[in-house]
C-alpha cells in the first residue's frame, strides 16, 4: 500500500472518530477537541491529494498544501473563539450557582 | 572513511535510542512522580544528545551541524526549566 | 525502502489511537494532553507526506499555540464546578452516531482507495510561474501571489475571531487589558525561561519568515513562534498585556491586512487587477507584505491566546 | 544509511509512544504532561533523524519549532497550575 493510501485511510478514520465525538461527547471542551479532529482529518485528506499530485520536482502539489496552511490558522482562530465562549459560559454558570435559582443552561445538553 | 563515519553514527544513534527506552521504562515503572521525572530527564538530555552527536558527521557543512547543536541546546534549556516547573507542579517543594 | 511504510503505518495508527483517546477520555485534562500529542504525531505525518511547510505550521499552530490555549482553559474549568450538567447520550443515539460516522469514514476511505489516474495536480503550473515571482518556495508563491485573496480573507477571519473574543469582555472591562496568562505568582524558573527563551525564539521566528521565500517557512509559522514568545514573557510577568482599546494595538492588529489591501488596490492602477504585482516588483512586494503580515499575525495570535479584557488585572 | 536512520526514527517514536500509556493512567496531571514531554523530545529526535535520512536541512527547522513550542506549552500548563493553587483558598468573587 502506498503511503498516500495509508494516510488517506487514517484521515477517513480521523473524520469518523471526530464526528462521533462531536455528536456524543457530553463535555463541551472535548466536543471542541473532537471537532478539531474532524478538521485534522480533512486537512490530512488534502495532504494525501497533494501527495498524489507530486510532480515537477516537488514532494506534492503545493496548492492543496497552501490551502491546508490557511485552514490550520482559521481552525486555530475558531478554536480560540470557542474556548473563550466556553470560559465565559463557565463564569456565568459559576456566578449563577450562588444565586438561589440557576438559570437555564440546557442549551448544551438539549442537543444530545 | 565513510564506513567509519557511518559506524560512528550507527553506534551513537542506537545508544540514544536505548536512553529513550530507559526513559520510557522509568516513566512507566517508577513508583512516584518525582522519580518518573528523573527518568524522563535522562531520555531528554542523553537520548537526544547522543542522537545529535551521532548525526553530526552526516550533516553537510558546519552550519547544518551547528543547527543540530542549537536544537539540542534549546531542548536542554527548555527541558531543564520544564523539569523544574513540573516538579513544582507535583506539589512538593522543588 | 521497506522501513518507510512501516513508519507510516505506525504514525497513522498512533494518530488514530490518540484521536480515539481524545474523544472517549472521561477526564478533560487527559484529553487535552492527548490532543497536543496528536498534533505532534500529525506534524510528523506531514513531514512523511513531503509537506514540510504544513508540518512547520502544524507544529507551531496546530499543536503549540492551540495546546497552550487548551491547557490554560482546562485548568480554569477544572478547579470549579462543571458548567453544565453533562447529559450522556442514550444508547440509541450512540448507535446512530456510530453508524453515521462509520458511513462517512467508509465513504472517504472508498474515495481515497480509488484514486483518479492521472492524479490532478497544479504543481507544474506553480513551478513554471515561480521564476517570474522570484520566490523559490512554491507555497509562499501560492499564498502571497496566485491565491493571495485566500490569504487576505484568512487575515480577516483572524480579525473577526479577535473581535468575537474581545466582545466577550464584561461591560466594565471593555477595551482594558486582558488578564495576564497564568497566575500572578512569580516563579524563578518561569522568569528565567521568560528571559532566555524569547530572544532565541524571536531569532528563530524571524529566520523562519526569512527563509520562507525560498525554503519551507513563512509568515504563519514565524508569526506563531513570535506570538508564543510574547505570551511566554507575559506569563513570566516580564511585561503587561496591552490595553486593547489603544490605537497602537488596533494599528498593530490591522497593519498586515492594511498593507496587503493597499498593495492589492494599487494593482488596479499599475498592472491592471486586484492583487496583481507589476512585473519585476513581485518579490520586493511579497517581502513587504510578508513582513507586515508576520507582525500582525504574531500580535493577533497572541491576543487570541490572551482572551477578552478583564478589569483590575494590573498588579 | 538512510534506511537505518528512518528505522531508528521509527524505533524512537515507537518506544516513546509506549510511554503515552501514562497519559491514560495518570494518576497526576503532571504525569500526563511528562508523557507528552517525552513524546515531544522523541519527536524532535525523530525529526532530526528523518532530516538526515532525506538530506533536507529544512526539516531541521521543524525540530527547532517543536522544541521551542514544547517549552512554551509546558510553561503554559505550569503557570496556569499555579493559578489554581494560588486562588483555591480565596472566595469565589476574588478569583476573577
Amino acid at each position: 500500500m502506498s503511503d498516500a493510501a495509508l494516510y488517506g485511510l487514517c484521515s477517513a478514520v480521523l473524520v469518523g472518530v471526530g464526528l462521533y465525538g462531536t455528536i456524543v461527547q457530553p463535555q463541551p471542551l472535548q466536543k471542541i477537541l473532537a471537532f478539531n479532529i474532524v478538521g485534522s482529518g480533512t486537512f490530512l485528506l488534502f495532504g494525501v491529494i497533494a501527495r498524489r499530485g507530486a510532480a515537477a520536482d516537488m514532494g506534492g502539489d503545493p496548492v492543496p498544501q497552501a490551502m491546508v496552511i490557511t485552514g490550520l490558522v482559521v481552525a486555530f482562530s475558531a478554536t480560540a473563539l470557542a474556548v473563550a465562549l466556553l470560559l465565559r459560559l463557565h463564569d456565568e454558570a459559576g456566578r449563577a450557582d450562588d444565586a438561589p435559582t440557576p438559570p437555564a443552561t440546557d442549551d448544551e445538553t438539549s442537543g444530545c | 572513511m565513510s564506513v567509519l563515519r557511518d559506524l560512528f553514527t550507527i553506534v551513537l544513534v542506537s545508544a540514544g535510542a536505548v536512553f529513550f527506552l530507559a526513559g520510557t521504562a522509568g516513566l512507566l515503572r517508577f513508583p512516584d512522580p518525582l522519580t518518573r521525572l528523573h527518568a524522563l530527564t535522562k531520555a531528554d538530555n542523553l537520548g537526544l544528545g547522543l542522537i545529535v552527536i551521532g548525526l553530526l558527521p552526516q550533516a553537510d557543512g558546519i552550519l547544518a551541524g551547528l543547527k543540530l547543536v542549537v536544537v539540542w541546546l534549546l531542548a536542554q534549556l527548555a527541558g531543564a526549566a520544564a523539569t523544574r516547573l513540573v516538579a513544582r507542579a507535583t506539589g512538593r517543594p522543588g | 525502502m521497506s522501513v518507510g511504510p512501516a513508519l507510516d503505518a505506525g504514525l497513522a495508527l498512533l494518530a488514530s489511537a490518540l484521536a480515539v483517546w481524545v474523544v472517549l477520555a472521561r477526564q478533560a485534562f487527559g484529553a487535552v494532553v492527548g490532543f497536543v500529542a496528536f498534533g505532534l504525531v500529525l506534524s510528523l505525518a506531514w513531514l512523511r507526506l513531503g509537506a514540510v511547510d504544513v508540518a512547520l505550521t502544524e507544529a507551531a499552530i496546530g499543536s503549540g499555540v492551540t495546546g497552550a490555549v487548551l491547557l490554560a482553559a482546562v485548568t480554569r474549568l477544572h478547579c470549579a464546578r462543571p458548567v453544565v450538567a453533562a447529559a450522556r447520550c442514550g444508547r440509541r443515539t450512540r448507535a446512530i452516531s456510530i453508524a453515521s460516522a462509520g458511513l462517512v469514514s467508509a465513504g472517504l476511505a472508498a474515495l481515497v482507495l480509488s484514486p483518479t489516474d492521472p492524479a490532478p495536480t497544479l504543481a507544474p503550473q506553480a513551478a513554471a510561474a515561480l521564476p517570474e515571482l522570484g520566490v523559490g518556495n512554491a507555497i509562499t508563491g501560492i499564498l502571497l501571489a496566485y491565491r493571495s485573496v485566500d490569504t487576505l480573507l484568512e487575515k480577516i477571519v483572524l480579525l473577526l475571531a479577535l473581535a468575537g473574543i474581545w466582545s466577550l469582555a464584561r461591560d466594565g472591562a471593555w477595551g482594558d487589558r486582558p488578564a495576564p496568562p497564568g497566575s500572578g505568582r512569580r516563579d524563578g524558573t518561569l522568569t528565567l525561561l521568560g528571559q532566555v527563551l524569547p530572544p532565541l525564539g524571536i531569532v528563530a521566528g524571524i529566520y523562519i519568515v526569512w527563509v520562507g521565500a525560498d525554503a519551507p517557512g513563512g509568515a504563519f509559522q514565524g508569526g506563531a513562534i513570535l506570538a508564543a514568545m510574547w505570551i511566554l514573557a507575559l506569563m513570566a510577568r516580564l511585561a503587561d498585556p496591552p490595553v486593547v482599546g489603544r490605537i497602537g494595538v488596533r494599528l498593530a492588529v490591522g497593519i498586515g491586512p492594511i498593507v496587503f489591501l493597499a498593495i492589492g488596490f494599487a494593482g488596479f492602477a499599475l498592472p491592471g487587477g486586484f492583487l496583481s504585482y507589476p512585473a519585476g516588483f513581485a518579490k520586493p512586494l511579497i517581502i513587504v507584505i510578508e513582513v507586515a503580515l508576520t507582525f500582525s499575525i504574531a500580535v493577533v495570535l497572541g491576543l487570541l491566546v490572551l482572551g477578552p479584557s478583564a478589569r483590575g488585572t494590573q498588579r | 544509511m538512510a534506511e537505518f536512520l528512518i528505522a531508528m526514527a521509527g524505533v524512537v517514536l515507537a518506544v516513546v509512544s509506549v510511554g503515552l500509556a501514562r497519559v491514560l493512567w495518570g494518576p497526576a496531571d503532571a504525569d500526563r504532561l511528562m508523557a507528552a514531554q517525552l513524546l515531544g523530545t522523541g519527536s524532535v529526535a525523530a525529526v532530526l533523524l528523518l532530516a538526515a535520512a532525506v538530506g533536507s536541512p529544512a526539516i531541521v527547522d521543524a525540530a527547532v519549532i517543536l522544541t521551542l513550542l514544547a517549552a512554551f506549552a509546558i510553561a503554559a500548563f505550569v503557570s496556569s497550575q499555579f493559578d489554581s493553587d494560588a486562588t483555591a483558598d480565596l472566595p469565589r468573587d476574588q478569583q476573577q
